[in-house]
């Protein structure tokens, strides 16, 4: 690392899932960089399977990766595949997500906060007071930090009263019916906080269904997400977050170093964003 | 099988009833009902009740393919996939190539049945075992569904396509009403038709049905088709419940789908089930995610749960088997 | 030796066995005899565990025992030959034979080479050269069987049973087998032998015990009792002569199936053959020689190297039983069980299976009505004994189940018939109502293709027959050449055709 | 399994091979490699054949155990679970318990087999289809992993766990050495025992082994162990390459282990098939995922090629079933 290499780096990145736009717009927001310094990429999916994350970074080891852009579906577990990378010597950059190990630098957005705001503005536009539930999805770190945020912002509010978790898995169809379920169960809810935006989608739809003037409220700023927003009804806000950005500096970091950068700092939190009917219009990823 | 043509022949369908095998899963229904309407208020309400049948609807339609090829002794573990994929064609066709909704459903309609013919080619022509069969293109399916739409959801789909998910006719919600036509067309076809007879008799002993002159091939290829069609129906009300094509949509329903069959008292080895089986199994299956809803139990527990129910319901009629 | 005292067994509801007595002694070979469902395996079954007794007491050598389990009896020295095969297809003879009681090194683990040395000196005192590496399922019917004997002689049994062991052998094959059982009456084995063949038990047993309908009969020494007596005493009445009378020859009727060529094979043997209506052609031969394959050819359910035929005037071999069953031509298939019932069906349904056409409203519909009429009528026809039309299958004798296949045909108005192994397992009564109805069936237009194991039914059924050897017709004798002499002349020695 | 016993009776082990239904599997495998070997050049390196092994080990182990199961005609979908819920429960013996590491790993052996165990009883005491049950205790392990984990992974190891995952023994790493060491204890008990006997044979009839006095019983309680057991064998493999108990992993994991017994040229119906050839179907396996990966195929579309290579495999060695 003392001297710059020639050439454009090879560039490995390994995601948790690429079933879910918000990862898939990272992923062109990197291809889109790659292009520009020439470096070749290749992309994995791990489909939240650990294990095959491992695998899917020694296979990107055997072909000689220089840098290793690596949102991790576990972060304890993934530790074996960083130390792994860099006995190779190996620059590993973590994004979305942090990983357990010797990690170079992560890029990760601050998904305490976005619980929390997210969860604020439930419970501000529900002036403080009703029932409210939550929607919470695949066990993974980044995904447990948002409920967290969402109850200490809940707590702040005396007349707000958390009637019921359940897991819509971040899909669409789940969610849809397990909404509809919790709609049943408590008849007066008056507001749901959904952990993304794909789950928030089913329980948009389950809330239009019941015709019950439920508010909702998530986290992720996917385009339908925000389409819906802006039509205005049930989804009021969703905290944005900003994959593109999140690769983006991820790779800057990663280059930064691999042209000789000694220093580079060791987590850069993105920050989020609140998007409801008032921005919705001028945001996208 | 046998029990319910003979009765029928006799008597009346109620009569039939209380005589057939839908008898233990019924009773399982009533004391899982009552068991949940203990446990919650809510939950004998007409509103949930409606609710419970509109959500199984899905899985429940994919359950009338599962339950046709079932009896012939086979399984199609593609249909949560195959669902997946019409889906996200059909609205492919509507947004992408900004085409007229009927040729995006027709699209859905022929994205299914050509999956279920491929499978049923294979397992009849390709003489593969079905399990197999059709766990590859389980796994061809869901990757044709990601590689088309690029990972991401297709929405944007005339409004109207959302009447098939969350409209009404006469109070009751359309995917209700269009599962329950279909369950009331498999049940002429099963019963009243020489393909349903044949259909049995292949689950039943197929060398012999072979000899006598069942054309095993073309009723096992026909019994896919069939399983790709619901699988198309399903993608229809799923796309208007979601109002897009999801490429990710369906994951493990075949499992769901499998389980509401084999609630319904259809013997997994084929030859043995009736297709209200398989409608009590699904209202069944809805009644325990619901419930455990309700009650407001672990979502974690839920599984459990729900395993041991299946497990004790298996349990309490595998003497039939 | 062995006393098995007021046995009572029932299956659900059904009582199937009413109190049966059964006294064997060491050193004898003793017959149980009785017609299908009589209760004769299901007596067997309990002797050796398999199958729990409701009341009775079974004692050998004055000692009470109760099994639980078919290991349990082994140990007291009980082998059996089941009337089902008992092998596992995919196993070699010898692993078959030492199946469940392997013998096996101070290691634990397998010796193979002692057990390949036993099974090739077990199958040597049969006399009969069956491979000993290959799977069972490349092995010929014959062969299987003696496989299954050799399983239970390897036991070293006191006490030896054998059901119905002799249904799929020749009668060269059942000398060999009788020398052993003499050879072990010799060392004190009793053995228990059953068989519908009374000729066989004249020839071997020194003692019969006759079971009716689940009732012991009685228990007589073979010396002392003739062959109408013995049938009376199974059936409870007396039997006119088994066969009906043949028709006259009528060599000009037309020809419904003209088989140029059919050719097993790739360069194997060819035969050729006619069939008339109004004739019963039947397919003589030794075990595994091809007649079952010859028959599936013609349906298009085996695949044959050549077939070339006409059949009721299409001239193009059908390719699937479904495309034969549209030409007319259809299968009584040699295994009820396996490939005749679908036994998970009632009486009606498997009779209806193949010919829904006939009940179709609008050709698409079944008409319940017409269907349970038709049913009916083809019951009558065959007379078939059944609560119902909608009887399970499962609960019916044999007889009865091979009745509704027969049936199955008959409501399917197919002319042409082809009956593999028809009387295969079942009793004297039932054969002669099958008989019957294979006669009426030729007089009124039918044409019957019969194959048949037994000589006799070949001599007293026949209009002409054709002898198979080693996989093709060598020859087809009419009239007064259908004799047992000419047959198994042909079937030993024929001389074989490999030209089309 | 008759095949290859008849060679070895009369040759070497070669010469069994060369002879026997592992043929096309190997041919298969040559073939794949071949293919793969073309398009990536970092193929062949020993490094990276050590990384495919390494890889597939895991999913490799639970496929010992579903030979066995598939061998009697059964099928196992809970091994993914299972595997889970051991790697789950033992991390939790040792992190939060604060037990010695050697009773957690004991402790995964005693949650793998106990599950086997129970799956067993159910299928073999209960009468219930094996798919059946073994999809009710997928559900019910899964749930419990997650309750009792809470959902979070539980790290916190001692390091020398990681031996089992990233260790090496004379430059092989140990994850292969356990693979193969169980892979020859298995060929061992199906071919040299007469357990493995009985587990061809009630594969091949159950009704005639059990005739012949074979306990079938007690073989299929046993098969189910085994499979619990290679489980909990893949758990602590497992464990060693995440240092984690993780209560979600193993999705999916059952119909991979499946799809390599079944390239390996075993009868899915049961009674035929040769523990060597799920190896065979293991490396296959193996080496389409990295192939695919090293070429950089969409990821997307490496579930097709991975669905088709199956059908297609399975297809050219359909005349054997
Ligand atoms: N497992 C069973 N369940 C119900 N009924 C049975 C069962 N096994 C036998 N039976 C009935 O018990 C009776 C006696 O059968 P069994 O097999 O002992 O007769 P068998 O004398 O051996 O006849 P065959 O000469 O045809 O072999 C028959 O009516 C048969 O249908
Ligand atoms: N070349 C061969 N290889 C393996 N098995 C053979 C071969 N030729 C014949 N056989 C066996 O011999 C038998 C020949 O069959 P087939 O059933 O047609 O004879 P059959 O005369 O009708 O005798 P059966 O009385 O058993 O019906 C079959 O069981 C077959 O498995
Ligand atoms: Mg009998
Ligand atoms: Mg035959």
């Amino acid at each position: 690392q003392d001297s710059a290499p020639d050439g454009p780096p090879k560039i490995g990145m390994t995601f948790q899932e690429m079933n879910n736009p918000y990862f898939v717009s990272m992923r062109e927001a990197l291809m889109e960089a790659a292009k520009t310094i020439g470096s070749e990429v290749v992309v994995t999916d791990a489909g939240h399977d650990v294990a095959k994350q491992i695998s899917d970074v020694e296979d990107m080891l055997q072909q000689d990766i220089d840098i290793l852009l690596l949102n991790p579906t576990d972060s304890a577990g993934i530790e074996s595949a960083v130390r792994m990378a860099k006995d190779r010597g190996v620059i590993v950059v973590a994004v979305d997500a942090n990983a357990n190990g010797p990690v170079d630098s992560f890029v990760g957005s601050k998904n305490r906060d976005a619980g929390y705001m997210s969860c604020k503005y439930l419970g501000e536009a529900l002036n403080g007071e009703g029932e409210v539930a939550i929607l919470d999805g695949i066990p993974v770190v980044p995904i447990l930090q948002r409920v967290e945020g969402c109850k200490a912002a809940l707590d702040e509010f005396d007349g707000i009263t958390l009637v019921d978790t359940q897991n819509g898995r971040q899909d669409r169809s789940v969610a849809l019916g397990v909404t509809e379920n919790m709609i049943q169960a408590h008849p007066n809810l008056a507001g749901i906080f959904s952990v993304n935006d794909g789950g928030a989608m089913g329980a948009l739809a389950a809330i239009q269904g019941s015709g019950k003037d439920i508010k909702l409220t998530s986290v992720d700023g996917a385009p339908e997400a925000v389409d819906a927003i802006a039509n205005g009804g049930p989804f009021i806000e969703t905290t944005a977050q900003f994959p593109r950005d999140q690769v983006r500096v991820g790779l800057g970091m990663a280059l930064a170093q691999y042209w000789g950068a000694q220093v580079v700092p060791s987590e850069i939190p993105i920050d989020v964003r609140v998007v409801d009917s008032e921005n919705a219009e001028d945001f996208a990823w | 099988m046998s029990h319910d043509t003979t009765t029928e022949t006799s008597g009346s369908l109620l009569k039939s009833i209380t005589r057939s095998p839908l008898i233990l899963p019924l009773v399982g229904l009533v004391i899982v009902s009552i068991a949940m309407g203990f446990a919650s208020d809510n939950f004998f309400s007409l509103d949930n009740i409606l609710n419970i049948l509109r959500q199984q609807s899905i899985i429940g339609i994919l359950a009338i393919g599962m339950t046709f090829v079932i009896l012939t002794g086979g399984i199609d573990l593609s249909v949560g996939a195959v669902m997946a994929l019409a889906g996200t064609i059909g609205a492919g066709i509507m947004v992408n190539m900004g085409m007229p909704a009927e040729i995006g459903l027709l699209g859905m309609i022929a994205v299914g049945v050509l999956f279920g013919l491929f499978n049923g080619f294979l397992t009849a022509w390709g003489k593969m075992p079905a399990i197999i069969v059709t766990l590859a293109t389980m796994l061809i399916a869901r990757g044709l569904g990601l590689v088309y739409s690029g990972g991401y959801p297709i929405s944007g789909m005339p409004g109207w396509i959302s009447w098939f998910g969350v409209g009404r006719l006469g109070g009751i919600p359309v995917p209700i009403i269009i599962m329950l036509v279909l369950y009331a067309l498999a049940w002429v076809i099963l019963q009243r038709t020489s393909f349903g007879r044949h259909v049995y008799a292949i689950g039943g002993n197929e060398t012999a049905a072979h000899l006598s002159g069942v054309n095993v091939k073309r009723v096992k290829l026909m019994v896919f088709a069939i399983s790709g069609f619901t699988a198309a129906m399903a993608a229809i009300v799923l796309s208007g419940r979601l109002m897009s094509g999801q490429p990710g949509a369906g994951v493990a329903f075949e499992l769901d789908a499998i389980a509401m069959v084999v609630l319904g008292g259809a013997a997994i080895s084929g030859g043995r089930g009736l297709i209200l089986g398989t409608l009590i199994g699904a209202v069944l299956l809805g009644i325990i995610n619901n419930g455990l809803n309700l009650i407001g139990i672990n979502p974690y527990l839920q599984d459990v749960i729900k395993g041991l129910i299946i497990l004790l319901a298996i349990y309490i009629s595998r003497e039939r088997r | 030796m062995l006393q098995m005292t007021d046995i009572r067994k029932s299956f659900g509801p059904i009582e199937v066995l009413h109190g049966v007595d059964l006294e064997v002694r060491a050193g004898e070979v003793h017959a149980l005899l009785g017609e299908n469902g009589a209760g004769k395996s299901t007596m067997m079954k309990i002797l050796c565990g398999i199958v729990s007794a409701d009341q009775g007491s079974i004692r050998i050598d004055g000692k009470q025992h109760d099994f639980s389990h078919y290991d349990e009896a082994i140990a007291a020295g009980i082998g059996i030959v089941f009337q089902e095969f008992s092998l596992i297809p995919y196993l070699t003879a010898v692993e078959n034979i030492f199946l469940a009681r392997e013998m096996t090194t101070r290691l634990g683990l397998l010796d193979r080479k002692a057990m390949r040395r036993r099974a090739a000196d077990v199958l040597g005192r049969l006399g009969v050269d069956v491979p000993l590496d290959r799977p069972i399922a490349d092995l010929s019917v014959a062969q299987q069987q003696f496989v299954e004997i050799a399983k239970a002689l390897a036991l070293d049994a006191r006490i030896l049973v054998l059901d119905e062991p002799t249904a799929t052998l020749t009668p060269g094959e059942v000398e060999h087998l009788f020398a052993v059982m003499r050879e072990l009456r010799q060392q004190g084995v009793a053995i228990v032998f059953i068989s519908h063949h009374l000729e066989e038990i004249f020839e071997i047993c020194d003692r019969i015990t006759v079971l009716r309908d689940g009732e012991y009969v009685g228990t007589r020494e073979t010396a002392g009792i003739g062959i109408d007596e013995l049938i009376e005493m199974m059936v409870g009445r007396r039997l006119e002569a088994s066969f009906p009378e043949k028709p006259r020859a009528q060599p000009d009727a037309e020809v419904v199936v003209d088989a140029r060529t059919v050719q097993l094979r790739k360069n194997g043997p060819v035969s050729r053959f006619q069939l008339r209506r109004g004739e019963i052609l039947g397919f003589a031969g030794l075990v595994g020689s091809g007649r079952t394959e010859t028959a599936l050819s013609l349906l298009g359910a085996y695949p044959a190297a050549k077939v070339d035929a006409s059949i009721n005037g299409v001239d193009k071999a059908p390719a699937s039983p479904s495309e034969a069953l549209a030409r007319g031509i259809g299968l009584l298939p040699e295994s009820r069980k396996e490939q005749g019932l679908i036994t998970s069906f009632s009486i009606l349904q498997n009779i209806s299976l193949n010919n829904y056409g006939k009940y179709e409203t609008l050709k698409l519909f079944i008409d319940l009505k017409s269907e349970l009429d038709h049913t009916r009528k083809a019951m009558k026809a065959v007379r078939v004994k059944a609560p119902s039309a909608h009887a399970a299958c499962d609960t019916l004798s044999g007889g009865n189940q091979q009745k509704v296949v027969i049936a199955r045909w008959l409501n399917h108005d197919t002319p042409i018939l082809i009956f593999d192994e028809p009387t295969r397992g079942i009793d004297v009564g039932a054969k002669a109502e099958i008989y019957q109805l294979m006669r009426d069936l030729t007089a009124d237009g039918y044409a019957i293709i019969m194959i048949s194991s037994e000589l006799p039914e070949v001599i007293g059924m026949a209009d002409r027959v054709c002898v198979f050897r080693s996989g093709a017709i060598v020859a087809t004798l009419e009239a007064g050449d259908i004799t047992s002499e000419k047959i198994m002349t042909q079937a030993t020695t024929g001389e074989l055709n490999y030209v089309a």
